[in-house]
Protein backbone atom coordinates (compact mmCIF):
# COMPACT_ATOMS: atom_id res chain seq x y z
CA UNK A 1 0.00 0.00 0.00
CA UNK A 2 1.23 3.23 -1.16
CA UNK A 3 1.65 5.84 2.07
CA UNK A 4 1.93 9.79 1.40
CA UNK A 5 3.01 12.18 5.06
CA UNK A 6 2.45 15.78 4.78
CA UNK A 7 3.77 18.42 7.16
CA UNK A 8 4.44 17.65 10.53
CA UNK A 9 3.87 14.29 9.77
CA UNK A 10 6.45 13.89 7.23
CA UNK A 11 9.02 15.62 9.04
CA UNK A 12 8.20 13.16 11.94
CA UNK A 13 8.29 9.69 9.46
CA UNK A 14 11.45 11.16 8.22
CA UNK A 15 9.80 10.39 4.39
CA UNK A 16 7.48 11.45 2.01
CA UNK A 17 5.85 8.85 0.50
CA UNK A 18 6.14 4.46 1.23
CA UNK A 19 5.07 1.59 0.38
CA UNK A 20 4.56 -1.20 2.90
CA UNK A 21 3.06 -4.41 2.90
CA UNK A 22 -0.14 -4.33 5.39
CA UNK A 23 -0.23 -7.72 7.32
CA UNK A 24 -3.84 -8.89 6.52
CA UNK A 25 -5.32 -8.10 10.26
CA UNK A 26 -5.26 -4.54 9.45
CA UNK A 27 -8.69 -3.90 7.97
CA UNK A 28 -9.44 0.09 8.99
CA UNK A 29 -7.33 3.26 9.25
CA UNK A 30 -7.05 3.40 12.53
CA UNK A 31 -5.69 -0.61 12.27
CA UNK A 32 -2.95 0.72 9.93
CA UNK A 33 -2.25 3.69 12.27
CA UNK A 34 -1.67 0.81 15.09
CA UNK A 35 0.74 -0.74 12.40
CA UNK A 36 2.63 1.82 11.57
CA UNK A 37 3.18 3.03 14.86
CA UNK A 38 4.94 -0.48 15.92
CA UNK A 39 7.26 0.39 12.60
CA UNK A 40 9.90 2.53 14.53
CA UNK A 41 10.25 5.64 16.70
CA UNK A 42 9.86 8.15 13.40
CA UNK A 43 6.16 6.29 12.95
CA UNK A 44 5.60 6.10 16.62
CA UNK A 45 6.94 9.76 17.15
CA UNK A 46 4.40 10.86 14.24
CA UNK A 47 1.80 9.24 15.13
CA UNK A 48 1.66 10.38 18.88
CA UNK A 49 -1.09 12.31 19.28
CA UNK A 50 -3.68 10.52 17.56
CA UNK A 51 -6.63 13.27 17.40
CA UNK A 52 -4.75 15.35 15.75
CA UNK A 53 -3.87 13.57 12.56
CA UNK A 54 -6.64 13.66 9.65
CA UNK A 55 -6.66 10.82 6.99
CA UNK A 56 -7.20 10.51 3.23
CA UNK A 57 -8.07 7.29 1.15
CA UNK A 58 -7.69 7.78 -2.90
CA UNK A 59 -7.41 11.69 -2.07
CA UNK A 60 -11.14 11.55 -0.25
CA UNK A 61 -11.01 12.45 3.26
CA UNK A 62 -12.13 9.80 5.79
CA UNK A 63 -12.42 9.21 9.27
CA UNK A 64 -10.22 6.39 11.17
CA UNK A 65 -13.02 3.83 11.61
CA UNK A 66 -13.05 3.58 7.24
CA UNK A 67 -12.38 0.53 5.33
CA UNK A 68 -9.21 0.69 3.52
CA UNK A 69 -10.46 -1.43 0.98
CA UNK A 70 -8.97 -1.50 -2.08
CA UNK A 71 -7.76 1.53 -1.68
CA UNK A 72 -4.54 2.49 -3.35
CA UNK A 73 -3.11 5.39 -1.75
CA UNK A 74 -3.17 6.90 1.92
CA UNK A 75 -2.45 9.93 3.56
CA UNK A 76 -1.68 11.32 6.69
CA UNK A 77 -1.51 14.82 7.88
CA UNK A 78 -2.42 18.08 10.25
CA UNK A 79 -5.41 19.52 9.79
CA UNK A 80 -5.30 21.74 7.02
CA UNK A 81 -3.84 25.61 7.12
CA UNK A 82 -4.51 26.49 3.90
CA UNK A 83 -6.80 29.72 2.95
CA UNK B 1 -28.06 24.70 -14.80
CA UNK B 2 -24.79 24.92 -12.44
CA UNK B 3 -21.58 26.50 -13.86
CA UNK B 4 -18.59 24.84 -13.92
CA UNK B 5 -16.05 26.28 -11.53
CA UNK B 6 -12.75 26.67 -12.31
CA UNK B 7 -9.74 26.00 -10.01
CA UNK B 8 -6.44 26.64 -9.70
CA UNK B 9 -3.67 25.38 -7.50
CA UNK B 10 -0.35 27.17 -8.66
CA UNK B 11 3.31 28.62 -7.58
CA UNK B 12 3.05 31.72 -9.43
CA UNK B 13 1.13 34.66 -8.55
CA UNK B 14 -2.32 35.45 -9.55
CA UNK B 15 -3.95 38.75 -11.40
CA UNK B 16 -7.40 39.02 -8.87
CA UNK B 17 -8.60 41.49 -12.19
CA UNK B 18 -8.33 39.44 -14.97
CA UNK B 19 -10.41 36.92 -12.96
CA UNK B 20 -12.69 38.91 -12.24
CA UNK B 21 -13.14 40.38 -16.14
CA UNK B 22 -13.08 36.70 -16.80
CA UNK B 23 -16.20 35.80 -14.59
CA UNK B 24 -17.89 39.26 -16.27
CA UNK B 25 -16.74 39.69 -19.64
CA UNK B 26 -18.98 40.32 -22.51
CA UNK B 27 -21.86 39.04 -20.28
CA UNK B 28 -25.22 41.13 -18.98
CA UNK B 29 -26.53 38.50 -16.59
CA UNK B 30 -23.73 39.76 -13.36
CA UNK B 31 -24.81 42.05 -11.37
CA UNK B 32 -22.47 41.28 -8.29
CA UNK B 33 -19.12 39.79 -8.29
CA UNK B 34 -17.45 39.25 -4.72
CA UNK B 35 -13.67 38.62 -4.59
CA UNK B 36 -11.51 37.24 -1.94
CA UNK B 37 -8.35 37.98 -1.76
CA UNK B 38 -6.03 35.85 1.30
CA UNK B 39 -2.20 36.87 1.46
CA UNK B 40 0.36 36.80 4.09
CA UNK B 41 0.45 38.78 6.84
CA UNK B 42 3.36 39.56 9.11
CA UNK B 43 2.22 42.36 11.64
CA UNK B 44 5.28 41.63 13.58
CA UNK B 45 7.99 41.86 11.36
CA UNK B 46 9.40 38.86 12.12
CA UNK B 47 8.84 36.39 9.46
CA UNK B 48 10.50 35.94 6.21
CA UNK B 49 7.95 33.67 4.59
CA UNK B 50 5.22 31.29 4.66
CA UNK B 51 5.90 27.94 3.14
CA UNK B 52 2.78 26.85 1.78
CA UNK B 53 2.75 23.07 1.74
CA UNK B 54 0.09 20.67 -0.38
CA UNK B 55 -1.09 17.43 -1.62
CA UNK B 56 -1.02 17.68 -5.28
CA UNK B 57 -4.00 15.80 -7.23
CA UNK B 58 -6.11 15.82 -4.01
CA UNK B 59 -5.63 19.74 -3.12
CA UNK B 60 -7.29 20.42 -6.76
CA UNK B 61 -9.90 17.82 -5.86
CA UNK B 62 -10.62 18.88 -3.04
CA UNK B 63 -10.82 22.44 -4.14
CA UNK B 64 -13.08 21.34 -7.22
CA UNK B 65 -15.79 19.40 -4.56
CA UNK B 66 -15.97 22.55 -2.28
CA UNK B 67 -16.77 25.31 -4.99
CA UNK B 68 -18.87 22.54 -6.39
CA UNK B 69 -20.35 22.56 -3.40
CA UNK B 70 -20.94 26.66 -3.57
CA UNK B 71 -22.18 26.01 -7.23
CA UNK B 72 -25.00 23.85 -6.27
CA UNK B 73 -25.86 25.64 -3.20
CA UNK B 74 -26.00 29.18 -4.53
CA UNK B 75 -27.50 30.00 -7.94
CA UNK B 76 -23.70 31.80 -9.39
CA UNK B 77 -22.53 32.47 -13.07
CA UNK B 78 -19.09 31.92 -11.77
CA UNK B 79 -16.85 30.65 -9.65
CA UNK B 80 -13.12 30.94 -9.31
CA UNK B 81 -10.51 29.49 -7.08
CA UNK B 82 -6.84 30.01 -7.12
CA UNK B 83 -4.34 28.43 -4.38
CA UNK B 84 -0.76 29.20 -4.82
CA UNK B 85 1.50 27.13 -3.09
CA UNK B 86 5.54 27.06 -2.07
CA UNK B 87 7.27 30.33 -0.66
CA UNK B 88 5.10 33.36 0.08
CA UNK B 89 6.52 37.09 1.25
CA UNK B 90 4.55 39.22 3.65
CA UNK B 91 2.50 40.91 1.40
CA UNK B 92 1.83 38.93 -0.91
CA UNK B 93 -1.24 36.93 -2.16
CA UNK B 94 -1.94 33.42 -1.11
CA UNK B 95 -5.40 32.60 -2.17
CA UNK B 96 -8.64 34.09 -4.66
CA UNK B 97 -11.82 33.52 -4.40
CA UNK B 98 -14.12 35.24 -7.12
CA UNK B 99 -18.29 34.62 -7.09
CA UNK B 100 -20.22 36.05 -9.96
CA UNK B 101 -23.90 36.36 -9.54
CA UNK B 102 -27.28 37.64 -10.41
CA UNK B 103 -28.12 39.15 -6.83
CA UNK B 104 -25.26 40.05 -4.02
CA UNK B 105 -26.58 37.98 -1.24
CA UNK B 106 -25.52 34.45 -3.88
CA UNK B 107 -22.36 35.73 -4.48
CA UNK B 108 -21.38 36.89 -0.52
CA UNK B 109 -22.46 33.79 0.61
CA UNK B 110 -21.03 31.46 -2.23
CA UNK B 111 -17.41 33.29 -1.32
CA UNK B 112 -17.60 33.20 2.30
CA UNK B 113 -18.84 29.47 2.59
CA UNK B 114 -16.22 28.69 0.24
CA UNK B 115 -13.23 30.61 2.29
CA UNK B 116 -14.46 29.07 5.57
CA UNK B 117 -14.70 25.10 3.65
CA UNK B 118 -11.13 25.57 2.07
CA UNK B 119 -9.85 26.57 5.50
CA UNK B 120 -10.79 23.10 7.08
CA UNK B 121 -11.11 20.82 4.16
CA UNK B 122 -8.43 21.29 1.42
CA UNK B 123 -4.83 19.72 2.24
CA UNK B 124 -2.74 22.70 2.60
CA UNK B 125 0.24 23.42 5.33
CA UNK B 126 1.58 27.00 6.36
CA UNK B 127 5.12 26.88 8.02
CA UNK B 128 6.93 29.97 8.87
CA UNK B 129 10.24 31.00 8.11
CA UNK B 130 11.35 33.40 10.47
CA UNK B 131 13.79 35.95 9.17
CA UNK B 132 16.08 36.86 12.25
CA UNK B 133 16.32 33.47 13.88
CA UNK B 134 16.23 31.04 10.70
CA UNK B 135 13.84 29.06 12.93
CA UNK B 136 10.10 27.20 11.47
CA UNK B 137 6.98 26.33 12.85
CA UNK B 138 4.13 24.91 11.51
CA UNK B 139 1.13 27.05 11.66
CA UNK B 140 -1.78 25.39 13.93
CA UNK B 141 -4.94 25.08 12.73
CA UNK B 142 -7.80 27.02 14.89
CA UNK B 143 -11.08 26.15 16.84
CA UNK B 144 -12.31 29.56 15.05
CA UNK B 145 -11.92 27.97 11.52
CA UNK B 146 -14.12 24.93 12.40
CA UNK B 147 -16.83 26.96 14.01
CA UNK B 148 -17.06 29.10 10.63
CA UNK B 149 -17.70 26.27 8.61
CA UNK B 150 -19.74 25.12 11.08
CA UNK B 151 -22.03 27.77 10.18
CA UNK B 152 -22.76 26.21 6.59
CA UNK B 153 -23.74 22.91 7.96
CA UNK C 1 -7.48 53.57 15.97
CA UNK C 2 -10.00 53.56 12.98
CA UNK C 3 -9.65 53.90 9.77
CA UNK C 4 -10.56 56.70 7.29
CA UNK C 5 -12.52 55.57 4.69
CA UNK C 6 -12.13 57.04 1.06
CA UNK C 7 -15.64 57.72 -0.65
CA UNK C 8 -16.26 58.94 -3.94
CA UNK C 9 -19.27 59.68 -5.87
CA UNK C 10 -18.28 59.95 -9.82
CA UNK C 11 -19.77 59.47 -13.16
CA UNK C 12 -16.04 57.77 -14.56
CA UNK C 13 -15.73 53.97 -14.00
CA UNK C 14 -13.85 52.60 -11.46
CA UNK C 15 -10.00 50.36 -11.83
CA UNK C 16 -11.22 47.73 -8.74
CA UNK C 17 -7.54 46.63 -8.74
CA UNK C 18 -5.82 49.94 -8.24
CA UNK C 19 -8.50 50.53 -5.22
CA UNK C 20 -7.35 46.84 -4.36
CA UNK C 21 -3.64 47.75 -4.04
CA UNK C 22 -3.91 50.76 -2.82
CA UNK C 23 -5.68 48.92 0.54
CA UNK C 24 -2.75 46.30 0.19
CA UNK C 25 0.15 47.95 -1.37
CA UNK C 26 3.26 48.22 0.57
CA UNK C 27 1.72 46.85 3.71
CA UNK C 28 2.17 43.84 5.64
CA UNK C 29 -0.69 43.84 7.68
CA UNK C 30 -3.29 43.17 5.64
CA UNK C 31 -4.39 39.75 5.88
CA UNK C 32 -7.93 39.72 3.68
CA UNK C 33 -9.54 41.89 0.88
CA UNK C 34 -12.72 41.57 0.40
CA UNK C 35 -14.28 43.34 -2.76
CA UNK C 36 -17.74 43.51 -3.86
CA UNK C 37 -18.69 45.16 -7.35
CA UNK C 38 -22.31 45.81 -8.53
CA UNK C 39 -22.68 45.76 -12.21
CA UNK C 40 -25.49 46.67 -14.38
CA UNK C 41 -27.54 43.70 -15.48
CA UNK C 42 -29.46 43.15 -18.06
CA UNK C 43 -31.09 39.55 -18.54
CA UNK C 44 -34.13 40.35 -20.71
CA UNK C 45 -31.99 41.90 -22.85
CA UNK C 46 -34.28 45.19 -23.74
CA UNK C 47 -32.37 47.51 -21.15
CA UNK C 48 -30.46 50.52 -23.45
CA UNK C 49 -28.84 51.96 -19.90
CA UNK C 50 -29.64 52.43 -16.23
CA UNK C 51 -29.74 55.93 -15.29
CA UNK C 52 -28.55 56.63 -11.55
CA UNK C 53 -29.83 59.76 -10.15
CA UNK C 54 -28.06 60.73 -6.89
CA UNK C 55 -28.35 63.37 -4.10
CA UNK C 56 -24.61 65.27 -4.42
CA UNK C 57 -23.59 66.10 -1.01
CA UNK C 58 -25.66 64.33 0.78
CA UNK C 59 -25.12 60.76 -1.67
CA UNK C 60 -21.11 61.75 -0.57
CA UNK C 61 -22.12 62.43 3.70
CA UNK C 62 -24.53 59.51 3.68
CA UNK C 63 -21.86 56.84 2.38
CA UNK C 64 -19.39 58.41 4.94
CA UNK C 65 -21.56 58.26 7.40
CA UNK C 66 -22.45 54.10 6.55
CA UNK C 67 -18.66 53.74 6.02
CA UNK C 68 -17.46 55.29 9.43
CA UNK C 69 -20.15 53.15 10.83
CA UNK C 70 -18.28 49.94 9.06
CA UNK C 71 -14.60 51.32 10.17
CA UNK C 72 -16.31 51.43 13.56
CA UNK C 73 -17.81 47.99 14.25
CA UNK C 74 -15.15 45.61 12.04
CA UNK C 75 -11.29 46.15 12.80
CA UNK C 76 -10.66 47.42 9.14
CA UNK C 77 -6.95 48.31 7.98
CA UNK C 78 -8.54 50.53 4.67
CA UNK C 79 -12.07 50.65 3.47
CA UNK C 80 -13.68 51.88 -0.24
CA UNK C 81 -16.72 52.91 -1.41
CA UNK C 82 -17.09 54.04 -4.71
CA UNK C 83 -20.47 55.05 -6.28
CA UNK C 84 -21.38 56.56 -9.99
CA UNK C 85 -23.98 57.96 -10.99
CA UNK C 86 -25.74 58.99 -14.93
CA UNK C 87 -26.06 56.72 -17.66
CA UNK C 88 -24.68 52.60 -17.18
CA UNK C 89 -25.25 50.37 -19.95
CA UNK C 90 -25.64 47.03 -19.07
CA UNK C 91 -22.44 44.86 -18.38
CA UNK C 92 -21.23 48.38 -16.89
CA UNK C 93 -19.72 48.72 -13.40
CA UNK C 94 -21.94 50.98 -11.01
CA UNK C 95 -20.90 50.59 -7.16
CA UNK C 96 -17.63 49.40 -5.78
CA UNK C 97 -17.20 48.23 -2.07
CA UNK C 98 -13.44 47.27 -0.67
CA UNK C 99 -12.59 46.31 2.93
CA UNK C 100 -9.48 44.79 4.12
CA UNK C 101 -9.03 43.61 7.37
CA UNK C 102 -6.38 40.98 9.11
CA UNK C 103 -8.94 38.70 9.57
CA UNK C 104 -10.99 37.20 6.69
CA UNK C 105 -14.86 37.65 9.26
CA UNK C 106 -14.21 41.09 9.67
CA UNK C 107 -13.72 41.88 5.68
CA UNK C 108 -16.19 40.10 4.67
CA UNK C 109 -18.54 41.54 7.05
CA UNK C 110 -17.97 44.93 6.32
CA UNK C 111 -18.29 44.62 2.57
CA UNK C 112 -21.72 43.09 3.07
CA UNK C 113 -22.93 45.41 5.74
CA UNK C 114 -21.43 48.33 3.69
CA UNK C 115 -23.66 47.16 0.85
CA UNK C 116 -26.75 46.40 3.07
CA UNK C 117 -26.91 49.72 3.97
CA UNK C 118 -26.10 51.75 0.85
CA UNK C 119 -29.10 49.72 -0.46
CA UNK C 120 -31.60 51.46 2.01
CA UNK C 121 -29.87 54.40 2.69
CA UNK C 122 -27.47 56.25 0.20
CA UNK C 123 -29.46 58.78 -2.10
CA UNK C 124 -29.17 56.96 -5.61
CA UNK C 125 -32.44 56.14 -7.48
CA UNK C 126 -32.65 53.80 -10.71
CA UNK C 127 -34.31 54.89 -13.96
CA UNK C 128 -34.48 51.94 -16.97
CA UNK C 129 -34.15 53.08 -19.85
CA UNK C 130 -35.26 50.27 -22.61
CA UNK C 131 -34.13 50.29 -25.72
CA UNK C 132 -36.74 49.03 -28.67
CA UNK C 133 -39.69 51.27 -27.26
CA UNK C 134 -37.46 54.23 -25.80
CA UNK C 135 -39.86 54.28 -22.70
CA UNK C 136 -38.65 54.52 -19.02
CA UNK C 137 -39.22 52.97 -15.82
CA UNK C 138 -38.11 54.02 -12.13
CA UNK C 139 -36.70 50.83 -10.57
CA UNK C 140 -38.92 49.83 -6.97
CA UNK C 141 -36.91 49.49 -4.00
CA UNK C 142 -37.38 45.85 -2.61
CA UNK C 143 -38.93 44.71 0.53
CA UNK C 144 -35.61 42.51 1.00
CA UNK C 145 -33.24 45.03 1.05
CA UNK C 146 -34.77 46.07 4.13
CA UNK C 147 -34.50 42.64 5.71
CA UNK C 148 -30.91 42.58 4.33
CA UNK C 149 -30.13 45.87 6.17
CA UNK C 150 -32.40 44.57 9.65
CA UNK C 151 -29.64 41.84 9.68
CA UNK C 152 -27.16 44.25 11.34
CA UNK C 153 -29.22 46.00 13.77
CA UNK D 1 -37.21 77.72 2.54
CA UNK D 2 -35.15 74.74 -0.01
CA UNK D 3 -36.83 72.63 -1.29
CA UNK D 4 -35.47 69.17 -3.24
CA UNK D 5 -37.20 66.69 -5.10
CA UNK D 6 -35.50 63.89 -6.47
CA UNK D 7 -36.39 60.75 -9.15
CA UNK D 8 -40.19 60.10 -9.32
CA UNK D 9 -40.79 63.36 -6.63
CA UNK D 10 -39.12 65.39 -8.85
CA UNK D 11 -40.91 64.07 -11.88
CA UNK D 12 -43.93 64.69 -11.04
CA UNK D 13 -43.64 67.92 -9.19
CA UNK D 14 -42.04 69.25 -12.20
CA UNK D 15 -38.96 70.93 -10.43
CA UNK D 16 -35.82 70.03 -9.16
CA UNK D 17 -35.90 72.53 -6.56
CA UNK D 18 -37.92 75.72 -5.32
CA UNK D 19 -37.71 78.23 -2.39
CA UNK D 20 -41.24 78.60 -0.87
CA UNK D 21 -42.41 80.74 2.51
CA UNK D 22 -43.74 78.19 5.07
CA UNK D 23 -46.77 79.53 6.84
CA UNK D 24 -45.81 80.01 10.69
CA UNK D 25 -48.07 76.92 11.74
CA UNK D 26 -46.17 74.42 9.68
CA UNK D 27 -43.44 73.02 12.65
CA UNK D 28 -42.97 69.44 11.18
CA UNK D 29 -42.11 67.12 8.02
CA UNK D 30 -45.20 66.05 7.90
CA UNK D 31 -46.81 69.74 8.18
CA UNK D 32 -45.17 70.52 5.39
CA UNK D 33 -45.87 67.79 3.22
CA UNK D 34 -49.42 69.37 4.29
CA UNK D 35 -48.91 72.41 3.01
CA UNK D 36 -47.28 71.23 0.21
CA UNK D 37 -50.08 69.40 -1.21
CA UNK D 38 -52.39 71.91 -1.26
CA UNK D 39 -50.29 73.95 -3.67
CA UNK D 40 -51.29 72.61 -6.35
CA UNK D 41 -52.34 69.62 -8.61
CA UNK D 42 -48.41 68.39 -9.26
CA UNK D 43 -47.48 68.70 -5.17
CA UNK D 44 -50.62 66.62 -4.65
CA UNK D 45 -49.40 64.01 -7.50
CA UNK D 46 -45.88 63.45 -5.69
CA UNK D 47 -47.70 63.06 -2.39
CA UNK D 48 -50.16 60.94 -2.82
CA UNK D 49 -48.48 58.09 -1.58
CA UNK D 50 -47.19 59.46 1.69
CA UNK D 51 -45.98 56.64 2.85
CA UNK D 52 -43.84 55.90 -0.56
CA UNK D 53 -41.65 59.84 0.82
CA UNK D 54 -38.40 59.71 2.45
CA UNK D 55 -37.13 63.06 3.44
CA UNK D 56 -34.42 64.67 4.30
CA UNK D 57 -33.54 67.08 6.86
CA UNK D 58 -30.03 69.33 5.79
CA UNK D 59 -28.70 66.03 4.24
CA UNK D 60 -29.55 63.45 6.78
CA UNK D 61 -32.46 61.04 6.78
CA UNK D 62 -35.76 61.93 8.96
CA UNK D 63 -39.30 60.73 10.39
CA UNK D 64 -42.25 62.77 8.93
CA UNK D 65 -42.03 63.90 12.61
CA UNK D 66 -39.41 65.93 12.98
CA UNK D 67 -38.91 69.05 13.20
CA UNK D 68 -38.15 71.50 10.67
CA UNK D 69 -36.72 73.93 12.89
CA UNK D 70 -33.94 76.11 11.57
CA UNK D 71 -32.80 73.37 8.63
CA UNK D 72 -32.54 75.02 5.21
CA UNK D 73 -32.85 72.08 2.82
CA UNK D 74 -35.41 69.85 3.21
CA UNK D 75 -35.61 66.90 0.20
CA UNK D 76 -37.93 64.63 -0.87
CA UNK D 77 -37.68 61.43 -2.93
CA UNK D 78 -38.83 58.06 -3.13
CA UNK D 79 -37.22 54.87 -1.00
CA UNK D 80 -33.59 54.53 -2.43
CA UNK D 81 -32.26 52.23 -5.15
CA UNK D 82 -28.64 52.66 -5.49
CA UNK D 83 -26.22 49.70 -5.16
Amino acid sequence: MNIRYFAWVRERVGVEEETIDVPASVATVADLISHLKSLDDNHAAAFEEEDAIRVALDQMHVEPDAILGDASEVAFFPPMTGG
Amino acid sequence: MTVTPLVRVQAEDFDAKAEAERLTGGRKDVGALVSFTGLCRDEAGTLEALELEHYPGMAEAELTRIAQDATARWPLTGLTVIHRYGKIPPGDNIVLVVAASSHRRAAFEAADFLMDYLKTKAPFWKKEHFAETGKTSWVEAKDGDDKDAARWT
